[in-house]
């Protein structure tokens, strides 16, 4: 049933009883064409693009809790494609790009908001480190701009210009950064996916690989075995997990970040914002609640929810930037568990298991990749070549040397 | 002219304490009576010894002999007549003298008996005490410092308000409780706001304490 | 001013003697000390206090308590107005100012109530199947309108004039909640000894008990509580923490709390803040925060004047309220009929009961009778009347039959949910107990155990036998010995029957759910229909439970009614998950000190009073600041500054500070050989008093560091490190000795803040260096080479430390005393190179003369570099194993055409280099496939009155004399460059050596 | 989170830096392979369950630990020094 005003206006003459479920709730078939791990955004996404690009459409999504139900649910809603090195900078774009027209292709509002995003900067060597990345950034024809100190006070007045400890002298802004309503992500994907028959199998976790001769042909199941011709894993956070199932070592650790959101408010903010002397980040939501987080909590975590230490460096890096925000009570705080990979950036490759694709490593990063995300897995997935835009995101690359680390903090994923 | 700079050459080799221009003598705070009492320590020698691999209880035994006290080997403060020994880590420790006199002498004793380096000017150093000063504390320091959790004579590695302290309990003075805590010397400016803008509800005396003897 | 007519003569825990004056929305009003800006609001009749959120539908009082979902109001002003605040629990105080929000232009006349004229189409998602179209318009037209409409109040968005604090407090046993449960745990183990700390979120200690009308050991309760409370307050052990929420609780026993010092004052205390938060360290904790009643949820559930049955208690017996002069009981439930009791007995009259459980047994006829209330048993309230305030109610009774009723109270009972949200804060589950028909506790938390209402165990004998047992087991468990327990307080009978109805059926109109994100059971069945099933796609699709009362009146009935719909039971239909914070907390509280100037330490070098005292203009350098140049009037910019200053160096002398440069004494038996090992050259031939630069690796192969070290004796080096990484760099140290080789004698220790160091650079510096450095010690070029690292004696015998090293390319030194005698060395050394017109220098001239140079610095190093890229892989040594030796081997690694180390200078000498321009070939697009490096660093060379910069590309020195474009467009800059050896100044070093 | 110092007792995890896997064998020498090095640089075991892990007691008395926690539930089990641990080994 396709989703406009005139639809919405339809049914609310008839009390909204004619609305039918976003996506079939079908039981596991013995068999599909390609099975995809992982009912979050890039799961979803991936299956929607097989569907929708390549025409596969014997697709299940195995999912162990609900649609939605890990990290595209958990995150700071942050869209961008502001990349500093060549292996990121055109994939990104290319996710910014199917943003752009996510609505339309998928008859889904996910409130897509090219807001802006503004990274600040404390002194000049960061000055300099971010003109190398707006500079390379408009070299992969992304857009961006060095603001100034009195650029920056124009759009966010409230910013502790004058007693900061590491005054702003400025920020590198994409305009077309923004944020997105990160459920509705899921949803409109999961939606569009199934409305070309891929079934979404919620409550299916996944507890085993079948392996014939060093080939991946199945899955056990929580709702039975189910076999495949091509296995998918995008279980972000638990990459390691299910790796392991096929006999995998990844270079990832899993590690918990935390989120916040405030008390809804008026409008306050209308870009999204990232501290330069500190982690922290800070949008404000549709609702009006200010969304915000940090760093990690830098150990190793499956448990999705962190401790105090970073919950009070996010609060003291709010303090320390918008010095306005003493008041404002934070509503609620949350983890979500990250693929911190070794570099700091993602796999999408096919796996020393034949059969076996993986796409992981997005570390807390992943929201923004997820058209992307889903586009290329999608294309390698169908085509058994790494999509043009994703050719870096090598599993080998770690041995080559042919790293892409953005912020050059080496091989310990909780730096990244 | 040449007789002034003269005078100004000698006096201007005149050392600076970790605490100038930052802290000095005074009040601060709510006022009727003083709930924390700080004193400024200045003017005392300070030393890292560190014990070669298995040779702690040597070291120990010769500092013994020197001084009177054993190296403590769990973390705790062991004071003689002029000298504290300070666990500053597993065999490792903060050698304090009440007076720089004679403490280079002393470091060059002990130098081929372990490592020795000199710390005197590293830290800017405050005893603090008065009815209030757990409460005091407890706004920075992530320890339980109860006196049936940190007794006399207990030294903790720590941090307050960011900034890495050594804190030690000495003997109860009239108000309870007495500490000592050593603060990076860059970093006293730092302690020391948080410091007053701690105390200040309580009530605070700052008295600075009379250097012993020539530096 | 209006008076406050609602006001009981008597009773209540409000003094009467000490009236308070404060304003809503404009309008002065009166209360009592101990009153809520709620209560205080209802004595004065006020029963409009807000709007929701999307229907913008007037709202009243529906609680008293942290669960209120409806009373919110901007509390203060200008920067110290707090939007959202609940006024249920805001303590009155006097010249308190208060305002609606989420209205305009008025609470009354609210325009956006209009919303409510279209809400057949504002079902939960709309948005979700609208606004796409066109793509341009959601960000211009149809989100600015969504976002304005949303939100609640406004922030101050002004510098928080307040100052918060961190606390930390360590317990045997942490009871959360002062009501019977917690006093009476908090008794029990204060009377063996324990450490207990006692938090209540209230500004009185007991609970219900401040709202009920009952009675232990036969006398009243309220006598219990003080004998109780003045007890707890004379044990040393016990501290009472009132105005104190526990919100979360973390790992290992850790406990989050804000206690809020000043929000009961107009503002806070002088030297106080307004909060303080705390981390509490528990052994043992009790969850004692009993619990929080449940609405009904029928057409008209949410007009001002439908109250929780137990929050109309509270006015009437803790406040001296009368929230309502005619009033409606609409019960599930026997707690209920307590209301309609305390009502009658304070002077209200209770107009009927709707008892929605069948027949009523003939003990509530009878007290029915007594009440003079009429009684419909088996009856539902299928509607309400009025607007603003409500008029009336629509009653169905057992029959079927409708009959309108007058009222201006309706008091909703539908039993209570325990408080138990801190047990699922690490990831516990509560679990459906059939019996109680509510969810208790399932799996707690290590050390955590739950006592009284918050246990599901609702009667007060239960409480106070609960609270007593385990706060003796806490006691025990921190090895004291039980005190000698009392028997536990008798108290009178209370009756709990229970039938709760989580809606009611068969009638028209908007019945809420989740009050606040106007949530109604229309939409929860719609979540139902479109397959939002899972109770995280409720609340998610619908925003049922997100809003600032988290869902606390609301969870429970969503969860209820979507059981319904998909034939399940509730347990099934999902649990109800609370995360932290059990109500929200101000981000300032959780920050404390940490703000302004005060974000994070600063760290000033034993020289910094000297460099103020010489005008220095300041830099942060990491936690450092640093002198960055030393303008003399006159001097307009910055550059001019510099300038001179280069050429002070290169012509005479300058002096600048390093103390902020990290330095490792390293000592023991195994020092060179460990210095092998981290290092990528050689070490173990570096002779005694002498100093030689190192490169150090990530065992990845990139550069982490570099730095000159020194051996001071055969087992004896002093390392020195760049200001940036010297922590990383010790903790790196330690690594490699404690983890990797701890076989190694090595004895480390930092001794950075023990010295204070300067560069004393240019061809006078020997001279200058002459006059302060003592005669004994000869610092001539043959007795003190390039290179030479020794301990001398300065100002007639002061120890100190005289390095010739240069980073400037001139003869230089570095000079180091103890910290102690920092600043009289800067003045001794102005002094003395007074003849050669010596001048301090800053870190932007330090860094000209590094560029002209051709030295690396923090810009190259930055953490995607290798030594080979650096031009410095002729110092990887083959002959041994250290760091990062393999990664940095590596194929990728080693590519010819992988950006290198070279300088270069712009073409047309007029033209401004900047650091962050990509190298683009002359002629080429400026497309990525292009790229072929960047610019690391630049600065403007007073020597060769030119710009000149280093930086990475590829072909590297190869390349040297070609051109290319640097490429800047982030700030319009594309100018042509060649390619040229990062020496610009004496490539021969013939300076150095002078 | 609390971590139990051997040295120094129970301490708040904001003292300690986290780096990660305890048990990688570093491959010294000069017969090292760059595949060995590889594993040991970048591949992890990353177990949902015990975990044995560094952490480095910064803000005290810079020992590094190893620490034995279940990364599902954040339990520790056990602390112990990284130093003894390598010398008791070898010993």
């Amino acid at each position: 049933m396709r989703y406009s005003a005139f639809s919405l206006l339809a049914q609310a003459f008839r009390g909204h009883k004619g609305w039918t479920p976003a996506w079939r709730d079908p039981e596991p078939k013995a068999e599909y064409d390609v099975i995809i791990i992982g009912g979050g955004g890039h799961g979803l996404a991936t299956a929607h693009y097989l569907a929708s690009r390549h025409d596969i459409t014997n697709v299940a999504v195995l999912e162990k809790g609900y649609l939605g139900s890990g990290n595209v649910g958990r995150n700071t809603t942050i869209i961008r494609s502001n990349y500093l090195l060549p292996g990121n900078t055109p994939f990104y774009e290319l996710s910014m790009k199917l943003w752009e027209g996510l609505e339309q292709d998928l008859n889904y509002n996910a409130m897509v908001s090219q807001r802006g995003v503004i990274n600040l900067y404390h002194s000049d060597a960061q000055r300099d480190a971010f003109a190398r990345r707006g500079n390379a950034m408009r070299l992969a024809g992304v857009d961006s701009e060095l603001l100034g100190q009195e650029q920056v006070r124009a759009m966010l007045p409230y910013l502790d210009y004058d007693n900061a400890r590491f005054p702003v002298q400025g920020g590198l802004l994409q305009r077309r950064g923004g944020s997105a309503r990160h459920d509705a992500v899921a949803w409109g994907y999961a939606r569009a996916a199934d409305s070309r028959g891929v079934d979404m199998l919620q409550n299916c976790e996944v507890t085993g690989i079948t392996m014939v001769g060093g080939r991946a042909v199945g899955v056990e199941t929580s709702r039975g075995p189910i076999r495949a011709k091509k296995i998918a894993m995008a279980v972000a956070g638990n990459s390691g997990r299910v790796a392991a199932m096929a006999g995998l070592r990844l270079p990832i650790e899993t590690h918990v970040l935390q989120a916040f959101v405030s008390e809804g408010l008026k409008p306050l903010i209308d870009t999204v914002v990232t501290f330069g002397a500190g982690h922290f980040y800070i949008s404000q939501s549709d609702k009006g609640g200010l969304v915000f987080g940090g760093d990690i909590d830098g150990y190793n975590s499956y448990a999705q929810r962190g401790n105090l230490p970073v919950i009070e460096d996010v609060m003291e890096s709010a303090m320390a930037l918008w010095p306005g925000l003493g008041r404002v009570r934070m509503l609620r705080h949350w983890g979500g568990v990250m693929d911190m990979s070794m570099d700091g950036s993602p796999i999408i490759d096919t796996t020393p298991v034949d059969g076996l694709y993986l796409n992981s490593g997005w570390c807390y990063g992943g929201f923004k990749a997820t058209p992307a995300s889903g586009f290329c897995f999608a294309h390698l997935i169908a085509t058994g070549e790494p999509h043009p835009v994703a050719a870096a995101y090598r599993l080998d690359r770690f041995a080559t040397g042919r790293l892409i680390d953005e912020k050059g903090a080496g091989a310990q994923p909780n730096l990244h | 002219m040449a007789e002034i700079a003269t005078v100004s050459t000698a006096v201007s080799w005149a050392p600076r304490g970790a605490w100038a221009g930052i802290a000095q003598p005074g009040s601060f705070g709510a006022t009727g009576g003083a709930g924390v009492l700080a004193t400024l320590l200045d003017g005392f020698g300070l030393a890292t010894l560190i014990a070669a691999p298995g040779a702690a209880p040597a070291l120990s035994r010769i500092v013994e002999a020197r001084l009177g006290i054993a190296l403590p080997q769990a973390p705790k403060i062991a004071s003689g007549q002029a000298h504290d020994a300070i666990w500053a880590g597993p065999d490792q420790w903060l050698l304090r003298a009440a007076s720089r006199d004679g403490f280079a002498g002393l470091l060059a004793e002990l130098a081929p008996h372990g490592a020795v380096s000199d710390q005197s000017d590293a830290r800017a150093a405050v005893r603090l005490s008065g009815p209030r000063v757990r409460d005091l504390l407890a706004k920075g320091v992530m320890l339980d410092l109860h006196p049936a959790a940190f007794a006399v004579g207990d030294v903790a590695l720590t941090s307050i308000a960011h900034v890495g302290v050594q804190i030690w309990r000495l003997a109860d003075g009239p108000d309870g409780s007495v500490f000592e805590i050593l603060v990076p010397r860059s970093m006293a400016g730092s302690f020391w706001a948080w410091f007053t803008a701690s105390a200040a509800e309580f009530g605070c005396a700052v008295t600075a304490a009379p250097v012993a003897g020539p530096r | 001013m209006s008076g406050q007519s609602f006001r009981l003569v008597s009773g209540g825990l409000v003094d009467r003697d000490r009236a308070l004056n404060f304003s809503f929305d404009g309008k002065p009003y009166r209360g009592f000390a101990g009153d809520t800006l709620a209560s205080a609001l209802l004595a004065n009749g006020v029963r409009l206090v807000g709007r929701s959120f999307k229907y913008h539908r007037p709202r009243g009082v529906l609680s008293a308590g942290p669960e209120e979902p409806n009373a919110l109001v901007e509390l203060r002003s200008g920067a110290r107005r707090e939007p959202n605040t609940r006024a249920t629990v805001t303590e009155l105080f006097d010249g308190l100012d208060a305002a609606s929000q989420n209205r305009w232009p008025s609470l009354v006349f609210d325009l956006l109530s209009l919303n409510g004229l279209v809400s057949p189409a504002l079902v939960a998602g709309f948005y979700y199947k609208t606004f796409m179209w066109p793509a341009a318009f959601w960000e211009k037209l149809y989100e600015p309108l969504i976002r304005r409409a949303a939100g609640l109040g406004r922030a101050a968005g002004l510098e928080d004039p307040d100052h918060y604090e961190k606390a930390f407090a360590f317990c045997d046993l942490l009871v959360i909640g002062g009501g019977p449960a917690g006093l009476a745990a908090a008794l029990a183990a204060g009377r063996s000894g324990a450490r207990v700390i006692l938090c209540d979120e209230d500004f009185c200690l007991g609970g219900r008990l401040l709202a009920e009308k009952r009675e232990i050991d036969g006398k009243p309760a309220a006598e219990w509580l003080a004998a109780t409370l003045a007890e707890l307050e004379n044990l040393p052990e016990v501290r009472i923490m009132s105005r104190t929420t526990v919100f979360g609780l973390y790992d290992h026993g850790i406990y989050g709390a804000v206690e809020r010092v000043g929000d009961h004052l107009p503002e806070p205390a002088p030297h106080q803040p307004r909060q303080r938060g705390w981390r509490i360290h528990a052994r043992r904790a009790i969850l004692a925060a009993g619990a929080l009643e449940r609405p009904i949820v029928f057409p008209g559930n949410d007009v001002p004047g439908v109250m929780l049955a137990g929050a109309a208690r509270t006015y009437v017996n803790r406040y001296g309220v009368l929230p309502g002069r005619e009033t409606v009981l609409f019960t599930a439930g026997d707690d209920g009929w307590a209301t309609a009791r305390d009502i009658a007995a304070a002077g209200g009259k209770v107009a009927a009961i709707v008892d929605a459980r069948g027949e009523a047994d003939p003990a509530r006829k009878a007290l029915a009778d007594k009440l003079g209330a009429r009684l419909f048993a088996g009856g539902v309230i299928e509607g309400t009347r009025g607007g603003r305030q409500l008029d009336g109610v629509t009653i169905r009774d057992a029959s079927g039959a409708t009959m309108a009723l007058a009222c201006d109270l309706l008091a909703v009972s539908n039993g209570w949910n325990p408080t138990l949200h801190l047990t699922s804060h690490q990831n516990g589950k509560a679990v459906w107990d059939e019996a109680l028909q509510c969810f208790v506790p399932g799996t707690l938390p290590a050390g955590l155990a739950v006592a009284g209402s918050a246990a599901g165990h609702f009667t007060l004998g239960q409480a106070l036998e609960d609270g007593a047992r385990l706060g003796g087991e806490a006691a025990a468990e921190a090895g004291l010995k039980p005190a000698a327990a009392g028997p536990v307080p008798m108290t009178d009978p209370e009756a709990t029957a229970l039938q709760p109805i989580w809606r009611v059926k068969g009638a028209k109109g908007k019945a809420f759910v989740d009050y606040q994100n106007d949530v109604t059971d229309k939409d929860v069945e719609l979540a139902a229909r479109e397959g939002f099933r899972p109770v995280e796609h409720l609340k998610r699709y619908t925003t049922l439970g997100m809003a600032t009362d988290q869902g606390k009146t609301s969870n429970l009935s969503g969860l209820a009614i979507m059981a319904e719909q998909t034939g399940k039971t509730i347990p099934q239909t999902g649990t109800t998950t609370f995360r932290p914070p059990y109500t929200p907390v101000a981000i300032g509280a959780l920050a404390g000190h940490h703000r302004g100037k005060e974000f994070r330490p600063v760290r000033l070098a034993p020289t910094h009073d000297w460099s103020k005292e010489q005008g220095a203009v300041f830099v942060e350098a990491g936690q450092w600041l640093r002198a960055q140049y030393y303008p003399k009037p006159g001097e307009n910019d910055w550059l001019t500054t510099v300038n001179r200053e280069v050429q002070a160096v290169r012509a005479g002398v300058g002096l600048c500070d390093v103390s902020t440069l990290g330095k490792i004494d390293i000592q023991g038996a195994d020092a060179a050989e460990f210095l092998e090992r981290v290092y990528i050259n050689g070490w173990k031939a570096l002779p005694v008093g002498k100093a030689r630069y190192g490169l150090m690796l990530r065992e990845d192969g990139f550069v982490m560091d570099d730095g000159t070290t020194s051996r001071l004796g055969d087992s004896h080096f002093l390392m020195t490190t760049t200001t940036a990484n010297a922590g990383k760099v010790m903790q790196h140290l330690e690594f490699c000795h404690q983890v990797l080789w701890p076989e190694l004698d090595i004895r480390m220790v930092s001794v950075s803040e023990q010295w204070a160091q300067v560069a004393v650079a240019g061809p006078r510096a020997r001279e200058t260096l002459r006059a302060v450095v003592d005669p004994a010690h000869d610092i001539s070029n043959e007795a003190f080479p390039y290179l030479a690292a020794r301990a001398v004696t300065v100002g007639g015998g002061i120890p100190a430390r005289l390095f010739r090293i240069s980073f400037s390319g001139e003869l230089a030194y570095e000079l180091a005393v103890a910290a102690d005698h920092g600043d009289a060395m800067m003045r001794a050394l102005m002094r003395a190179g007074q003849p050669f017109g010596i001048t301090p220098y800053g870190t932007e001239a330090l860094g000209v003369m590094r560029i002209e140079k051709g030295h690396v610095a923090g810009n190259e190093l930055n953490g995607q570099t290798t030594p080979r890229d650096l031009g410095l892989g002729k110092m990887m040594s083959a002959k041994k194993d250290y760091l990062g030796r393999l990664m940095a081997g590596r194929q990728a690694l080693i590519e010819k055409d992988r950006p290198s180390f070279v300088g270069f200078r712009p073409v047309d000498p007029t033209q401004r280099l900047r650091a962050g321009a990509h190298f683009i070939g002359i002629g080429k697009a400026d497309i990525m496939e292009n790229d072929e490096g960047y610019m690391t660093s630049v600065a403007y060379s007073p020597h060769l009155n030119h710009w000149m910069g280093l930086g990475l590309i590829k072909g590297g020195a190869a390349r040297i004399g070609e051109r290319v474009r640097a490429y800047d467009p982030v700030r319009n800059g594309d100018i042509v460059v060649e390619i040229c050896s990062p020496v610009f100044v004496d490539p021969e070093g013939a300076r150095l050596h002078g | 989170m609390r971590i139990t110092c051997p040295h120094c007792g129970a301490r708040d995890a904001q003292e300690f830096t986290y780096l990660g896997a305890a048990d990688l064998k570093r491959p010294d020498g000069m017969a090292a392979t760059e595949a060995a090095m590889t594993d040991y640089v970048y591949q992890r075991e990353n177990p949902a369950g015990t975990h044995r892990e560094l952490w480095y007691h910064g803000a005290g008395c810079h020992a590094w630990l190893v620490v034995t926690r279940d990364t599902r539930n954040h339990a520790i089990a056990a602390v112990e020094a990284a130093k003894s641990r390598k010398t008791g080994a070898a010993a």
